[in-house]
């Protein structure tokens, strides 16, 4: 207990010297320009509908063979004042590799470094990693600002709103910053890069069950969790339109655990038919599909993910699916821009990336393709010309 | 005239705080050093020191509502959840407004004050285990949070960020705030009856009754204070975020670990025994080590193995020596020795 | 002090119940804690099947014992380990781990399924041990421990395999969560889980009544008694560790058949676990409990569940309403228990009363014994206060 | 003779219609020690709770200074100068001595807890009684039992208590603790207070106090000055029948065997040079002050605390002794001290408590134990209501120690380690073990007894062992007087075999002192 009052007596006076002492706003810190971070309880967003709608139709620009340098109605800026030769420090603020998507495009994020550092374009990347936390991931960045020694910014939000601040703290370096997969509230960065979006997805998935599907059939969607703006987005637009169409869609958070997703169907087909399988992410989709099995009953119109455990039961069952894609293949094109940025190149302010679904036409093509990678890998990953194809995948070796 | 044998007990014994801050500075030391030689980087540089301080300084306002409830034998696993509740409100009052900063605060924290008093209320007066009531609770606040926020919401101005954002030297402004606020907690267990009582009721609540302590009032306090503490770490999370989030408390695994930090600062699980200064000596080790671990970029998922693994080590040669340390208390004993 | 001892059962050496007490016991019964779990369940099922009856059809009911089995399994493994006074909360982190590893090294050949399934009972049991062995010998409260293994093995095993597993173990293997036996009357169908879990449950209860079981409990009373006994305290322990385990390495075998694999498989299973104990009246600190309410809590939480499901709540108030059941559990049997039981040496009990004075015939009497605060002759133990 | 502080009248309480006090009328005098002595279970406790407001009564006046008063709670008789000091301690091991005397009416300035002016409080009132050796700010945990007692009346007295009720305050204490308890008393009533002393120590009560209240069966046997008694007289009133009926004659038949169990200068942390021999059939009792190491060379026999030197041997071999399942596999067992924290699992059936032995240590036996163990139990005369499914914290203390009685039957014992075995326990209950231990001693078993009370040793014993500082001071046989047994404790006299039993007076005398 005595040790308290010296805690106390400690901290007030180290308070006290420090007041004396300079006192270090953070200068980046500012007053918001505008009303940053609306109620954003509602997902649906006409306006960014429309607009990735249209995207889907879009031929992208670019390599014909590397989509992930391929770009979409791209609006380019110059990056000559950032012109500078030699090898650069590029430090990596990631959300997290907490799920199967985002270790598979960490893994090809690393392999694609390798190229880069053999090239001589990057020195090294320092990579910190929030593990899904908003707070650490703040943290981070100003670690990065203050102690990284950063050429450049690679940042990919866990969450916009609240990584907004400090993404726009990085950028105060002067130094590139690049945002990619979901966004922040602000266009302070070089470059943001991210596919098409949730709303696209939203639109492929319902749009491709209404045409399966009759007026009045049921749909089970199954939603990992709320929250989550990319995944959000998925929803708001397949919920628009399967309301439109007439469509009876009922969803339950899962968790993305599989044993939940099996007990939910399960308990849809006691109630009585289901028609259509809606997914916002593809994880846990084979145990949908087997809970259709268990039951004895026909398979359901179902749209899942090109997550190769969901591409290879498609096959096997023959199902009528679809396979939509977040383009994990993105993970690639952070540090590519940073290679053309720091060579003078223009990037696009929004770099939006093609996104497609695999259709049961390219079926087979994608399984041949993936061949031997693990049912966590997902099928366009975009990595096939790395150095380490295919084994580092195969063996999911994380750095 | 007393025929009592005068055992010695005025040997110098280490108290448990001191064994914590000596890990600390342990775990400093080979931190610095690895830091230094692996990664060639300073580990005693501003911004290093600010990750570290950044990093207690939630933590350590979880920690210190916990280490509150443990000590009256209770426990709190609903911190998460009424932080996540806390930084939305906040930030939905406030909406953007300067003005409105107050009343974004006096909302958080009488909402979660409410929830502690729930809390003590169904450990005291239900005759609850505080494990299974805060578990029920949290449950409670998750489920509304989960229907009713889709996402973050609100925003705080620019004023409020300050407090998150802002350092004197490399010291930041939230981090003195958790001290300053240990320190007053501190004072609290020492110097008020509820403080007193506190103690007592954990060490054994039949006693404290019989001595004509009311044993309810002083848990349902340290549960209130635990969830207050839960508001305020959800105020300074929504300060450093700019916005509430449904989620933030529990990205954190804030329940877990606070209830870790406060074991790993010496506090008896079971309760009577512990305090401030040894769970913000919990905090810091946490800190140290997962700042190191950051700057050495090990990865994420060793990095859960290396804490599961310190947690557990800790606490044992902690434990350890406490066994040790009860073990004489006859004079015949002690003169044999 | 003369009670006269009004004898309502004189009989010499009579420690046996009469039949008439044991009506009156199974009338008590279903509103004691105990009791009172199943009378949910009862409810609950009722509930379903009117809102649904086509669950009410045998082929519907045996699969949703099929879909309890794991969550009952690892509740009678988290049974001897509340009920021996500890706590483990590395269950759902072992059962992500045994999934991932069948998933990973059985992969389609089937020549591995049984060296596999004895490396993970293998893991299972070093998990048991560790755990025991810590919190035993080292004095780790278990809380701890527990906390540190579940973050070890979670981390641990997402290291190994870079967070994801190759793809689901072969069908044989998978058989065991996924299958059954077909073509039988009446319910069609009985999945192999279900058989599982009867063996499972059927063997807790042999267990539980063997003397080591009985050990298990008295060690959860009073360790220092168990230890004065001659019970090796660190071996019962570890043991319901073990046991503890190795429900999750069985849980996961029929997960991974059930659901398949993938790395959120057993997440939350460790508080899921704990909240059906807790509803089957067991009683954190141990001592008290009996495991086939254990199992009907598990069986009553997964019909809350299915009732949500049915009733078309949405899915974000599952949690609400599992918060709100198993503090309304817990108080329920606080309140009829009364007695805290977690530090033996400090109980408030009433003081006992005085047996007859001497010479009076051994009865088993009918005084009215701890219903309320009798006088005692001074029960001299001093009591230095706490541990 | 001044005016009584405190007077009850026609006190009277029944618990669900069975009367356990009836019509007691008492008075106590500023300055006065009153004895209230009576066999376990009169109702001296009953009272005594009722007095400090943990009963109500149900018939009845008491008045305080005149005032008649109906306390609620002990904390109301407190604040009224009524202290009580119970017999199991409400002390926290965790907090300092200042902290427990002032536990739930700590001194404030304004909201701020006074500690300076609480540690000074409590140092004035601990100088008061002439004690020096305990500092306020020293963790009671790490306090000696006598210390703890002191502890207990020190925050009697920071009520300024003018009443102050002691239940068998020197139950746990050694002979010179009780002598400064004595001398603490002694200073209360130079100021003072009334005190009412329970007490089973005659010698004490007679030592001690100016009036003495008896009780028996709940009833007022008489209340007057002590004078007006002898130790003879106090002992009919209180149990109307002769003292020898206490301890049972040895059973025909009984004889020494072999030598069942030995131990060799064996020694640990606590004890040290232990040679101990006892032979089948025979009962060697242990005598020491508290803290001599008593208990510590039972457990080390146990091997709880092991013997770390000398050697051990069962029946002639050899044995290492390492820990309680090892000396159980040989036959041993050993009945606790405290059989509510050692003895005991409290919410588990009689039935489970009695098998507890057989099915840790020898589960193969657990069918036939079983059905064994009913006829054990009745034979030990238990009464449990709910038979063997009643859990046993229902039972009374003297249950209570049959039932662990019973566990250690079950095992077939050859040597039997009693610690207090009839501490706690009622007389009928205390002969029921007097008996058992004759009887084992017929069936062969080496048994060791030890005791506080000095009669029940000298009563029971066919020899006894005095132990003082860890050590075996001496050897004393069956007949030897307690005044002998008391120097040999107190190292009043030189260690050594005792033959004729007699000291003179003067070391006696000193002994006590």
């Amino acid at each position: 207990m005595r040790r308290g009052i010296q805690i106390a007596a400690t901290a007030l006076g180290a308070s006290v010297l420090l007041v004396l002492s300079a006192c270090t706003t953070d200068p980046s810190v500012e007053p918001a320009d505008n009303g940053t971070g609306q109620p954003s309880t509602e997902w649906f967003d006409q306006a960014l509908f429309d607009k990735q709608d249209g995207e889907r139709g879009v031929t992208p620009q670019g390599p014909q063979d590397q989509p992930y340098l391929q770009h979409i109605n791209a609006e380019m800026v110059d990056t000559s004042q950032y012109t500078s030769p030699g090898a650069k420090k590029v430090c990596f603020a990631n959300a997290s590799i907490s799920n199967p998507w985002r270790q598979t495009g960490w893994i090809t994020m690393n392999e694609q470094l390798e190229v880069l550092q053999a090239e001589g374009a990057i020195s090294q990347m320092e990579t910190r990693d929030a593990q899904d936390s908003d707070d650490t991931q703040i943290a981070d960045i100003d670690y990065f600002i203050n102690e990284g020694d950063c050429d450049a910014f690679i940042i990919s939000p866990n969450s916009t709103a609240a990584m907004t601040p400090a993404v726009e703290r990085a950028c105060e370096t002067g130094k590139p910053v690049i945002v990619f997969d979901r966004g922040v509230q602000t266009d302070c960065a070089v470059t943001f890069i991210h596919p098409i979006g949730g709303f696209a997805w939203g639109i492929d998935t319902a749009e491709f069950l209404i045409d399966n599907l009759d007026e009045g059939d049921k749909v089970v969607a199954l939603r990992i969790l709320p929250g989550v703006d990319v995944l959000e987005q998925r929803w708001a637009a397949a919920e628009v339109l399967f309301d439109e169409a007439g469509i009876e869609a009922v969803d339950y958070f899962t968790g993305a655990d599989p044993a939940e997703i099996k007990k939910i169907i399960s308990d849809e087909l006691a109630k009585g038919d289901v028609h259509g399988i809606w997914m916002d992410a593809g994880d846990g989709a084979v145990a949908a599909i087997e809970a259709f099995e268990d039951a004895g009953v026909d398979y359901p119109v179902m749209t899942g993910e090109d997550e190769l455990s969901f591409l290879r039961k498609w096959k096997e069952t023959g199902l009528v699916g679809l396979a939509p894609v977040y383009s994990n293949f993105q993970w690639r094109t952070p540090l590519l821009a940073v290679q053309m940025i720091f060579a003078g190149e223009e990037v696009p302010k929004e770099w939006v990336l093609p996104q497609s679904p695999i259709t049961e036409r390219e079926l087979d093509e994608f399984l041949t393709a993936n061949d031997g990678m693990p049912g966590g890998h997902y099928a366009k990953f975009g990595g096939e010309d790395l150095p380490g194809y295919p084994a580092v995948w195969q063996q999911r070796i994380i750095p | 005239m007393t025929a009592l044998a005068a055992p010695a007990r005025t040997r110098r014994v280490l108290t448990t705080t001191a064994i914590v801050y000596l890990a600390l500075v342990a775990v400093i030391v080979l931190g610095a050093i690895l830091v230094s030689v692996v990664a060639n980087r300073n580990f005693f540089s501003p911004g290093n020191i600010r990750d570290i301080l950044t990093g207690m300084s939630v933590l350590g306002l979880f920690a210190i509502g916990q280490t509150l409830v443990i000590l009256g034998a209770s426990l709190d696993l609903s911190v998460p959840f009424v932080a996540s509740l806390a930084s939305l409100l906040a930030a939905q009052t406030m909406a953007g407004g300067t003005g409105n900063i107050a009343a974004g605060v006096g909302i958080a924290l009488v909402v979660g004050a409410a929830i502690g008093f729930v809390n003590g209320a169904i450990v005291t007066g239900l005759k609850v285990n505080g494990f299974i009531a805060t578990l029920g609770t949290g449950l409670i606040v998750k489920g509304y949070l989960d229907t009713n926020y889709k996402g973050t919401a609100g925003s705080v101005p620019w004023e409020f960020q300050l407090i998150g954002a802002t350092g004197l030297g490399p010291v930041p402004i939230s981090t003195l705030i958790m001290l300053g606020l240990a320190a007053l907690v501190a004072l609290a267990l020492r110097y008020t009856r509820t403080g007193h009582h506190l103690f007592a009721v954990g060490g054994n609540a039949e006693v404290a009754r019989l001595s004509g302590v009311r044993t309810a009032p002083p848990v349902i306090a340290a549960h209130v204070l635990s969830s207050v503490f839960a508001a305020l770490a959800g105020l300074l999370l929504a300060s450093r975020l700019g916005v509430g989030s449904p989620t933030v408390g529990s990205q954190g695994g804030y329940d877990l670990l606070s209830i870790a930090a406060v074991v790993l600062g010496g506090t008896l699980l079971l309760g009577g025994r512990g305090g401030v200064a040894g769970t913000i000596g919990g905090v810091a080790i946490f800190a140290v080590i997962d700042n190191v671990m950051s700057v050495l970029q090990v990865n994420p998922f060793l990095k859960d193995v290396v804490r599961g693994v310190v947690i557990v080590a800790a606490v044992a040669i902690y434990t350890g020596r406490a066994i040790q340390r009860r073990r004489p208390r006859f004079s015949a004993k002690e003169e044999l020795r | 002090m003369t009670l006269p001892p009004p004898r309502a059962t004189t009989q010499p050496g009579a420690g046996l119940p009469s039949i008439g007490r044991r009506l009156a016991n199974l009338g008590l019964a279903l509103v004691s804690p105990r009791g009172a779990v199943f009378l949910l369940l009862l409810v609950l099922l009722v509930a379903i099947a009117l809102l649904n009856p086509r669950f009410a059809e045998p082929e519907q009911f045996i699969r949703f014992i099929q879909r309890v089995a794991p969550i009952a399994i690892v509740a009678i493994g988290q049974y001897f380990v509340i009920v021996s006074g500890e706590f483990d909360l590395s269950m759902g982190s072992l059962i992500t781990t045994q999934v991932v590893v069948a998933g990973n090294l059985i992969g389609q050949d089937d020549a591995r399924i049984l060296p596999v399934t004895l490396l993970m009972i293998a893991i299972g049991v070093i998990v048991g041990v560790v755990n025991g062995l810590v919190t035993t010998l080292l004095k780790v409260p278990s809380f701890i421990v527990t906390l540190g293994m579940m973050l070890a093995l979670l981390g641990g095993v997402f290291w190994w395999t870079g967070g994801a597993a190759t793809g689901n173990p072969s069908d044989t293997f998978r058989q065991l969560g996924r299958g059954g036996i077909r073509d039988l009357p009446v319910i069609e169908f009985l999945p192999w889980a279900v058989v599982v879990l009867a063996i499972a449950l059927a063997a807790a209860i042999w267990f539980s009544k063997r003397p080591f079981g009985r050990a298990m409990i008295a060690v959860g009373d009073n360790v220092e008694t168990a230890r004065y006994a001659g019970i090796r305290v660190w071996a019962t322990k570890t043991a319901a560790f073990v046991i503890s385990s190795l429900s999750a390495t069985i849980a996961g075998v029929l997960l991974v058949g059930y659901a398949g694999v993938h790395p959120s498989v057993g997440r939350g299973y460790e508080f899921i676990a704990i909240t059906a104990v807790v509803l089957g009246g067991v009683v954190l600190g141990g001592g008290r409990g009996w495991v086939v309410a254990a199992v009907a809590g598990a069986f009553a939480l997964e019909a809350l569940f299915t009732l949500l499901n049915f009733a078309d709540i949405p899915s974000t108030y599952r949690d609400a309403v599992q918060g709100v059941i198993i503090i309304a559990a817990v108080a329920y049997a606080a309140v009829t228990f009364r007695g805290r039981r977690q530090r033996p040496s400090r109980l408030a009990e009433p003081p006992a009363p005085s047996t007859s004075p001497p010479g009076e015939e051994p009865v088993v009497s009918a005084t009215p014994a701890g219903s309320a605060p009798h006088p005692s002759g001074p029960d001299g133990t001093t009591q230095q206060g706490g541990q | 003779m001044s005016a009584p502080v405190l007077v009850a009248r026609g006190v009277g309480k029944s618990f669900l219609g069975v009367s356990v006090l009836r019509d007691i009328d008492l008075e106590l005098h500023p300055g006065k020690v009153h004895g209230l002595v009576g066999e376990n279970g009169a109702g001296k406790s009953t009272f005594m709770k009722i007095l400090a407001g943990v009963y109500s009564r149900d018939t009845g006046t008491v008045s305080l200074e005149g005032r008649e008063v109906d306390f609620g709670h002990p904390v109301q008789a407190m604040r009224a100068g009524l202290a009580t000091v119970f017999q199991e301690f409400n002390l926290l091991p965790e907090r300092n001595v200042a902290e427990n005397v002032y536990l739930g009416r700590e001194p404030r300035k304004g909201p701020i807890v006074d500690r300076r002016g609480m540690v000074r409080a409590t140092r004035e009132l601990l100088d008061g009684l002439g004690i020096d050796t305990i500092d306020p700010l020293t963790r009671v945990g790490s306090l000696t039992v006598a210390e703890q007692q002191i502890v207990e009346i020190v925050k009697a007295l920071s009520f300024d208590a003018r009443v102050i009720s002691m239940d068998e305050p020197t139950a746990a204490l050694a002979d010179h603790e009780v002598e400064l308890l004595s001398s603490i008393i002694r200073k209360l009533k130079e100021r003072g207070v009334a005190i009412l002393y329970v007490s089973h120590r005659l010698a004490e009560v007679f030592a001690l106090c100016d009036d003495i209240t008896v009780l028996k069966d709940g009833a007022l046997v008489s209340t007057g000055p002590a004078a007006e008694l002898t130790p003879d007289e106090l002992v009919r009133r209180m149990v109307g029948r002769p003292l020898t009926t206490f301890f049972p004659e040895k059973e025909e038949g009984t004889a020494l065997g072999d030598v069942r169990f030995a131990v060799r200068d064996g020694g640990n942390d606590y004890v040290s040079g232990i040679d101990l021999e006892i032979r089948a059939g025979e009962i060697v009792g242990i005598a020491g002050l508290q803290g001599s190491g008593r208990t510590e060379l039972v457990e080390a026999a146990f091997g709880v605390e092991p013997f770390t030197r000398g050697t051990v041997e069962v029946d002639g071999r050899r044995l290492r002794l390492g820990n309680p399942r090892r000396a159980v596999r040989e036959g041993i067992a050993l009945v606790t001290e405290d059989r509510k924290a050692h003895g005991l699992a409290l919410a588990q059936p009689v039935l489970d408590n009695a098998l507890l032995v057989i099915r840790g240590v020898f589960p193969g036996r657990t069918r036939a134990a079983r059905h064994e163990v009913p006829g054990i139990l009745s034979s030990l005369e238990v009464s449990a209501r709910g038979g063997l499914a009643q859990e046993v914290r229902y039972l009374s203390g003297g249950n209570q120690q049959k039932v662990v009685l019973a566990k250690w039957l079950a095992t077939r014992p050859r040597v039997v380690l009693l610690d207090e075995p009839t501490r706690g326990i009622d007389v009928g209950a205390k002969v029921a073990v007097y008996r058992l231990m004759r009887r084992l001693a017929k069936d062969g078993v080496a048994q060791v007894m030890v005791s506080s009370e000095l009669p029940e040793l000298i009563g029971m014993a066919d020899r006894i062992l005095v132990l003082r500082d860890g050590r075996i001071a001496g050897e004393a046989p069956a007949g030897a007087t307690e005044e002998t047994l008391l120097a040999l404790a107190a190292g009043t006299v030189s260690d050594g075999t005792v033959d004729d039993g007699t000291v003179s007076d003067g070391t006696v005398a000193e002994a006590i002192r």
